[in-house]
């Protein structure tokens, strides 16, 4: 590949033609989405459209984790031999998606034993994860390591996007200093409405291009539109804090809603506390700390107990 | 109107909606129009009354519209539960004083549960 | 395939049983959701994810018409002839997405003489497409056979979204009797501006999932996220009218604008116009005309001059 | 203001918004702050001044700040170009009375080229 002065290669050039023509973009911004890594917690339905938006922009490195991924190793294959495979068009399929952008698959656990040596070898971190200690314990992480973090969420017919830890706006913890009840947490109280045998746990498949992502839990209840919809808008933050844009914004939250006209709603949120237990003047945390205890439910959105809300 | 005490101010409407799945407290209802008559006459039972018409004298009264046995899904030991934003005309109400904010008239008063699912 | 006697059969119960949990879905809108169709026309930067959503959600059939698909015979056998094609995960992939989706291509341009017969064909129907000829071509059908019109575009940073033709409201002629001159159409100033070899025409291929589309036209400027965004909406705004709770909503557009804070804007718009010339109380068009002669512009994009914008 | 004449008005503030690529005729501003004298210097100039300052009228101010060679991109022949989609306040104009609606403070205005791009 030819690089040209203007640090793109003749490929980039070509495939990012569109975007490179737009002011806002440039040769100066898909530089420095080309220099950006990112890291994805999650592959499920924010982390899907997300990772591939990001890498449809022009990102130079992503880093996806998780445990839960059963395709994960086919995930793994496609993107990282996919010259090697069969079929011309699944070649082509792979190659379009991702040849120009190197993906760092993690098939593990994201814990307090590797979180800070995983977020520290990327520059921003997109929250895709489904379950309050995992939200926790990357907060903790990315202030610790000094890393925005672009934090999208989906349940049921709602969804909620927030840039924490970035240009004076507040972390995680600023919002919410305590967890939740983890009875609040579950949300079953539907479960075998239907009549039919749905009491044992389902297995959902999030289908999603090359990603394929499998779930055990019943409980994760969503219309898989609005993690589409929030998993692009985090794919947007993301863009938006590479290129700089980000910085001219207020400390902001967007909520989505699909049961609400307009279904967009952004509001104004507080800025960073100066007493927030990790990122204020005087933090008492200084080391990540035990997540699933802290919160009353585990990595795995598995309450201690489910109850009705 | 006659037997109107002489320091009761007029009465002040506010609309209070609700997201992220605490409308199922409320009967799936997404909005209420609570006046602020009703907050009072609650506070009087309660002997809790005070000058101001607080947030916290809101969240309070908007408990006792819960079922028992989910109230702990909204507040905790009189104070909102952990985990529930509330924005005050679209603004985060730490930034409007919090539980000791004043009500005001015609004031809109949002409630959103965070949502930790992906 | 068992078929159960909501109407549903047991493998969409398993594939669709987080959405199934939630009562504004429920069965009644899965069952609705399966024996709706929806008209795509374009597979490009908006067709792409709302056709990937849209099977997602579980709509019944689909068609997706673009003549300027280079890999629309690679959509067409990923997904007919999914089960016989070989690799595991690309059979999975392919599966996935679709397998409860039936796909109906059309490799071909939408125009007057066609238009009619295969509009007629379907419940609903998304404007994905990207020049004015055909997005007066589609409404017209859309008004003379009655069909509901999801309507999305994105130029540059900009993204549009109206449901037209629906419930009172406009069509896309009520609000735009007349077409925009040719010359505003096309936005070529910025061509060159790299000065690296790019004013010949450069092939841009946007890549999603399974789609890769291909296109010729340098002058379709945007970054694939906000086409990404408006055509994730675009599937929304047919799940609400096919589950019917578009239907509490007065006519309206949103606005997606990358460079204004908040992004987005919700604005009330008209409602149908009696003296609307083709779904007026006295219309005046009763069949399609001749589009490119109208517009001034053809259904390829491609104006009868260049000018600056 | 000692010069003031009686029939004039207090000048009033609107607040003009570009989206869909409008902006690119304006040296890129995405909004712009008009106060009404200055509209109605323009309107004396083309001796078009009447009673009532309309939205054609702020149209009509609005092209002469667009290169020569680019007004046919923002007017044709004194009315709005096709294709160009105008809100009062967010809201649709032929709500509002189009090229007729009279400016008020403080109003909104949004001038939307439409996009056909996809
Ligand atoms: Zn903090
Ligand atoms: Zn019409």
């Amino acid at each position: 590949q030819i690089l040209q002065a203007n640090g793109l290669t003749n490929a980039e050039i070509k495939r990012f033609s569109r975007q490179l023509l737009i002011p806002e973009i440039a040769v100066e911004g898909q530089v420095a989405l080309k220099n950006a890594s990112v890291l994805i917690v999650g592959a499920g339905g924010l982390g899907s459209p997300s990772s591939l938006y990001l890498s449809a922009m022009g990102i130079g490195r992503i880093g996806l984790i998780d445990h839960d991924v059963v395709d994960i190793s086919n995930i793994h294959r496609q993107v990282i031999h996919t010259e090697s495979r069969v079929g011309v068009s699944k070649v082509e399929s792979a190659r379009n998606v991702n040849s120009l952008c190197k993906i760092d698959i993690y098939d593990t656990l994201l814990d307090s034993a590797n979180a800070m040596e995983i977020v520290s070898g990327y520059d921003v971190v997109v929250d895709a994860s489904d379950n309050p200690a995992t939200r926790y314990l990357i907060n903790d992480a990315c202030v610790l390591l000094n890393k925005p973090l672009v934090s999208g969420s989906a349940v049921r017919l709602d969804g909620q996007l927030t840039t924490y830890n970035y240009n004076g706006g507040p972390c995680y913890r600023c919002m919410f200093p305590k967890p939740p009840p983890s009875n609040a947490v579950m949300n079953c109280s539907e479960t075998g409405v239907l009549g039919i045998g749905m009491s044992s746990m389902i297995h959902n498949t999030i289908p999603f291009g090359n990603f394929n992502v499998f779930s055990k839990e019943s409980n994760k209840k969503t219309i898989i539109l609005v993690p589409g919809i929030i998993g692009c808008l985090e794919a947007l933050e993301v863009v938006k804090i590479v290129t700089g844009s980000k910085a001219n914004e207020p400390p902001n939250m967007l909520l989505f809603s699909y049961k609400s006209y307009p279904h967009f709603r952004n509001v104004k949120i507080r800025s960073r506390r100066k007493d927030c237990v990790v990122c204020g003047d005087s933090p008492t945390i200084s080391e990540l700390i035990d997540y699933p205890q802290f919160c009353g439910s585990g990595y795995n959105d598995k309450p201690t107990q489910w109850k009705i809300l | 109107m006659v037997n109107m005490e002489p320091s009761m101010k007029e009465s002040i409407n506010i609309k209070v909606e609700f997201k992220g799945g605490l409308e199922m407290l409320f009967d799936n209802k997404l909005s209420l129009d609570i006046n602020s008559k009703d907050i009072e006459e609650y506070l009087k039972k309660q002997e809790t009354k005070t000058e101001k018409l607080r947030m916290l004298d809101l969240i309070n009264y908007l408990s006792t519209l819960i079922k028992p046995n989910e109230r702990d899904l909204f507040v905790d030991d009189k104070r909102l539960r952990a985990g529930i934003l509330v924005l005050i005309n679209d603004t985060d109400w730490e930034l409007e004083g919090e539980g000791e904010h004043e009500l005001e008239d015609k004031e809109s008063i949002c409630f959103i549960s965070t949502l930790h699912g992906g």
